[in-house]
């Protein structure tokens, strides 16, 4: 499945009803199977662009298509979201449901489906907790188990792993990856750490400070699989390099910004 | 100079010891204490009957089967309109939550209705709903609704806007918002209004059984005001008391049951 | 009150008289606005209630001297309770020709023939509370009428709005109520006036009531008794008596002043009571009697433990 | 078979229209529903007079100024008692929330006495304060209390754990710590209870305005009922609720001077 | 000022009185002006540990001490929080002035104080400002400046920038290493980043599963002060290994225990 994002802006109304401009005339396309990240510093409107792909907010100008094969009791999209957002009312099988229920899958399909996707994020047993007792790590497996539960044509992610600390970030990015060998799905992956980017994707797109625009595209001369290995190639480390240098002057700004 | 000194130890501010026999030798010591100041005499027993007297006074009506009516029946219009009015708020908080149209209409006219006191409707009870079981029950339900409908709305509201989008994201309609995600997340907001109005129903039941009530604990309190006997009023005081504490505990084994969500 | 600054008997010539800011007050009103308790060196400090039951609360703490107010159970209860209040002098009767309070009958049960308490039977009679005036005289009817208690249905609305409110809605077949309430429901048609209480049950139902402490401060509850009989005089010559002219008038203008109420109601809301301010007799003993055996009041109470006119015989003496 | 279409757009279930004019429409409206109501003549004026009748009594009672009177004379007690009230009940609260001894002393005595309707106790009040203003004022201050008390103690125990530490981490003693981290950080859950409180004190007005009052707008509600004044008593209901309003919108306005920090 | 650790155990009592060994019989010495970073899984102990040096948990056993010189106006030890801890309903210039206030400096004395720690850690013509109108970067800095304030002889850290954006934090990686060339402070410094741990440090103690022991002390074969090239040096890249290799068994077995 082919993303074709075009001259996309948005622009908020904040509170006082003034102009946020949060992004500026954004064109990206992703390729079908292909992992691209998302870098940026805080508020250039990475959130934004992946709710527009998603179809969470309309795009004050331009638009985004999908190209591709689509199948019934499939979602086009599926979001995996920084905090998990799990349902705190509903246990791990019941989360994973979820979108099951709403694309109108059957009860006994559903809980199939559930337990596949749970075996394949290594929560079995787990079905019957609910999320405040799991660890985070936990929960944001129940969230990529939920997304990929429906099968979605193109998987989002915005931050899943920014919350956890960095031991269990570097196990789940692992896991992301065998997952990704073998569902093959087109992933476009919000992060804030350049290494993730790198360590992760195929493409990294930058953007600028807000009103967000593509700043630069690298792409990361990295075989798949990665291993831990090439985190000390020099491809890698020349990724990073060049992405921090991109970023820098944009953090810097950002950073004595107040929150809008 | 250098010198070697334990850390200073800063623990003694963060310490909170229980004190579990405090909790119980509390309530004792002041029912002794009433106790006593009733035996000295210099206080009539009309102005403060003693806890003794209370107590028998109590185990009396309780033998002539009369308090086991007058709970039962109680129990009965709170149950009833608390239901009501819990039923009737949460539908009114939900509307409102949800759709901006039904918070433009509803919110001005509970923000204009919500302080007039219940008594004063009483009139208007009777006229429409007469003197029988029916305006009691209004009454409660009045008193119950306003808090539910508040909190309910003020649960939904709350909801997390993430959990939203990600219901959306799912391809989640609007009912479905509601059913999985607005309504559980307004669930302990909703108990919250819960525990509030059935504290209010206790209270609003003294007006309730001002209708033309021949058994109940308000109509007892009444009762015992009309005739200045002290110590019946104290009976029904007390057992107000008792049934506000039981049923906030009921209400809090409730949420645990029903909000299991939570630690 | 427990804690209140009772003052100290005997010291200032202020007497706190509780009064209802109602019609039924207006003999202590005329004293007050003529000066009749000036005369004698004791000044009324008029405290208003909107109901009865709070003045004999009010007189059993101490915190008024004196309370005009109707005879209750309550008010039995009371001295039951081992406070004593002294009833000391009339304040109002049920009287031939001059009705306080009547029992109505919804109009159109008094269409279909209902037109006697015995008709009644098996229907429900609002009054305000179990133990109030109104019950007595519900319960002193029936009994006249050789019914039994359980005749009739006996509601209590706690307040004579929610008994006229309840007859006009239809949800009560008859109440037992009083000015303006009476004229009132007649008037809109909800009810039809069966029975005058004074006609056919004379009574006392209100008194005057020192506490315990003013009745102890003799020379001054003397004093506020003579101030009483003039004005009772007064009223009785002006109102009771003449039932028209300037000086009714007058007592009307003066009831408005204190009450805010409409002259034409005021008009029809007089009390009867002696001129000369005495107690039906042995009407008190009756009444405690009657409660007692409804176990309404817990003890018996000798008339000798509640009524005391001793006051108002010294009064009368002075005032010959 | 590959396709080329645009993303589902899920964003009609998210949004939310304002509607400003319904809002007032919708007050505007029940007015004059009301007012159709009373003219149809189905409601005697004796239990809803017509709003118009209601403004135009308002009026005059405003010219002759015994409406000034009243609420001034009401605004009086009310704002002793919401004052005592708050006073004993953010203390009561502070002190429970903070030591764990009169937690184990206060807790169970407020649990068992919060329950009690306050008109329960109106021929107790008299009996031990007297008919003056004490009597009216202790109805208010009772009904204050105990939300003031719950919500200063639910805001105490609230308070950030990790700011208690990192105050004691600066070498914060006892005092400090309440002064400096627990009442700040209870201020919004005292807000909440000084609006509820505000509320009830209102509604108790008419019970502490049986007491032998001879002013204020519970008494204007009494007499008028006496008097079957229907139209005033509905002057007198208008009232408490515009003044229920008003409460409530000046105490959002302090709360958010006070508690700048917050958005 | 030396920071002897000496035989220290915790164990807690959870809500139903069950016993929680946090800690099991951890020595370490912290030498003067040193920086050490303390890693291990999540819920190892390594906040107790912090908690128990700064005094505010008391040990089941052993003792903390410290040894060095002792001046009045200035506290032994102060805290930076991970979540800043910021009191919000006090000013940015107030909240710096906090410390000052307990430890009796005159008003004048803390305004000075309170602006000056506010200039060296960037942010002049903040003062009046309240936390929650400042970036999550900008409340860290504030955290910073109040706990130097107070001049303290050793500084606390707990997961300091773990909140922050990768950027931000690389940022203000960097200002805490200028402020400690400054200031020369002795640090203790609590982080589940191997990397951070490794860029900051003289020495890393890695701390065991729970309940947390000392399972190695990693010194960090790099000079100072530290700059960017030395990220890819090999000095970095094989402590980093080496500590990765250490914790990735704990680390996953922490992961799927459920959050106490
Ligand atoms: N619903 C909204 N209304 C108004 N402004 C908004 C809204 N959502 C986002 N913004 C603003 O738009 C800008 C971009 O927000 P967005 O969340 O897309 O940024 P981001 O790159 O995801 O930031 P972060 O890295 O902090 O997650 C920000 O300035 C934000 O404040
Ligand atoms: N006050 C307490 N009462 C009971 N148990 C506690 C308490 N504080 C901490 N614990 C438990 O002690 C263990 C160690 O906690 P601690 O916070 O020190 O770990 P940590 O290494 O800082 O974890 P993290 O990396 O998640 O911050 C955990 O299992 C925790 O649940
Ligand atoms: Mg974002
Ligand atoms: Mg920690």
């Amino acid at each position: 499945m082919r993303v074709v994002i075009d001259r996309v802006s948005k622009t908020y109304a904040d509170r006082r009803g003034q102009a946020i401009e949060a992004l500026r005339d954004v064109s990206l396309t992703v390729e079908s199977e292909e992992f691209v990240a998302l870098v940026g510093p805080s508020g250039c409107g990475k959130s934004t662009l992946l709710n527009v792909v998603a179809g969470l907010t309309r795009p004050s100008a331009g638009a985004v298509e999908l190209e591709g094969d689509f199948a019934p009791g499939r979602s086009a999209t599926a979001m995996v979201f920084q905090e998990s957002a799990l349902f705190p009312w509903r246990t791990v099988q019941a989360n994973v449901e979820f979108g099951l229920e709403e694309l109108g899958v059957a009860p006994a399909e559903r809980v199939r489906r559930a337990r596949e996707h749970l075996a394949l994020t290594g929560l079995a047993g787990f079905e019957t907790r609910y999320p405040h007792q799991l660890s985070g790590g936990m929960r944001q497996r129940v969230g990529i188990a939920r997304a990929l539960a429906v099968d979605p044509a193109v998987l989002l992610m915005d931050e899943p792993f920014s919350a956890l600390d960095a031991q269990t970030r570097r196990l789940l990015q692992e896991e992301l990856l065998t997952i990704r060998e073998r569902t093959r799905k087109t992933i476009v992956y919000v992060t804030h750490t350049i290494q993730e980017a790198v360590w992760l994707a195929d493409r990294v797109v930058v953007l600028s400070r807000r009103p967000g625009r593509v700043l630069a595209t690298v792409p990361i001369p990295l075989g798949r699989p990665r291993t831990e290995a090439q985190l000390v190639e020099p491809g890698f480390v020349g990724a990073v390099e060049r992405l921090w240098s991109l970023i820098k002057a944009e953090a810097l700004g950002a950073l004595r910004e107040a929150p809008a | 100079m250098s010198v070697r000194v334990p850390v200073p130890d800063r623990t003694r501010v963060l310490e909170r010891r229980e004190h579990p026999v405090v909790r119980v030798l509390a309530l004792a010591g002041l029912l002794v204490l009433w106790e006593l100041v009733t035996r000295t005499g210099r206080v009539p027993s009309l102005f403060l009957p003693s806890p003794l007297d209370v107590i028998q006074s109590g185990v009396e009506m309780l033998r002539s089967g009369e308090l086991v009516t007058d709970v039962l029946t109680s129990l009965r219009r709170v149950v009833l309109g608390v239901g009501l009015g819990a039923l009737g708020g949460v539908s009114v908080g939900l509307a409102i939550g949800i759709s901006r149209l039904a918070e433009a209409v509803g919110n001005p006219l509970i923000a204009a209705t919500f302080p007039i006191p219940k008594i004063a409707l009483l009139p208007l009870l009777i006229l429409w709903l007469g003197i029988g079981e029916a305006s009691k029950v209004a009454v409660i339900t009045l008193g119950v609704f306003f808090p539910m409908a508040i909190n309910t709305y003020a649960g939904v509201r709350s909801a997390d806007p993430l959990l939203i989008r990600a219901a959306v994201s799912f391809g989640a309609g609007r009912w479905s918002l509601i059913r999985k995600v607005l309504l559980p997340s307004a669930l302990p907001m909703i108990f919250a209004g819960l525990k509030l109005g059935a504290g209010t129903s206790l209270l609003l039941l003294v007006a309730a059984e001002m209708i033309a009530a021949n058994a109940g604990i308000g109509f007892l309190v009444l009762h015992a005001q009309n005739l200045m006997e002290t110590t019946k009023l104290m009976v029904g005081i007390v057992l107000l008391s008792v049934l506000g504490v039981l049923t906030h505990w009921l209400l809090v084994r409730c949420e645990r049951a029903a909000i299991p969500w939570t630690t | 009150a427990l804690g209140g600054a009772g003052e100290v008997p005997g010291q200032g010539a202020k007497v706190r008289l509780g009064v209802l800011k109602l019609t039924s007050s207006a003999v202590l009103f005329l004293g007050a606005e003529k000066g009749y308790f000036r005369e004698f060196g004791v000044e009324p400090e008029l405290v208003f209630f909107d109901a009865a039951q709070p003045i004999a609360v009010a007189i059993a703490s101490g915190d008024l001297d004196v309370g005009a107010t109707g005879l209750t159970a309550g008010l039995y209860n009371i001295v039951a309770g081992g406070v004593k209040i002294w009833i000391v002098a009339d304040k109002g009767r049920e009287w031939p020709d001059h009705n306080l309070t009547a029992l109505l009958v919804r109009r159109d049960l008094y269409d279909a023939g209902a037109r006697t308490l015995r008709d009644l039977k098996g229907r429900t009679i609002g009054v305000t509370q179990i133990g109030s005036t109104f019950h007595y005289n519900v319960g002193r009817l029936l009994e006249r009428e050789g019914m039994a208690p359980g005749d009739v249905e006996i509601v209590p609305l706690q307040s004579l709005g929610a008994v006229a409110d309840a007859l006009q809605a239809k949800r009560l077949d008859a109440a037992a109520t009083a000015e303006p309430f009476v004229s009132r429901l007649e008037s809109s048609g909800a009810g039809v006036t069966i029975i005058r209480t004074g006609d056919s049950l004379p009574w006392q139902i209100a008194a005057m009531l020192y506490s315990d402490t003013f009745a102890r401060d003799r020379r001054r509850a003397v004093a506020f008794m003579r101030g009483y009989v003039k004005s009772s005089r007064h009223y009785f010559d002006a109102v009771l008596r003449k039932k028209s002219g300037p000086e009714f008038d007058e007592v009307v203008a003066i009831t408005a002043t204190y009450t805010g109420a409409r002259p034409e109601l005021i008009r029809r809301g007089f009390p009867y009571q002696d001129r000369d301010g005495r107690l039906m007799p042995g009407d008190i003993g009756r009444q405690t009697a009657w409660w007692y055996a409804r176990g309404l009041v817990k003890a018996p109470i000798a008339a000798t433990g509640i009524v005391d006119e001793s006051f108002l015989r010294e009064a009368l003496e002075g005032l010959k």
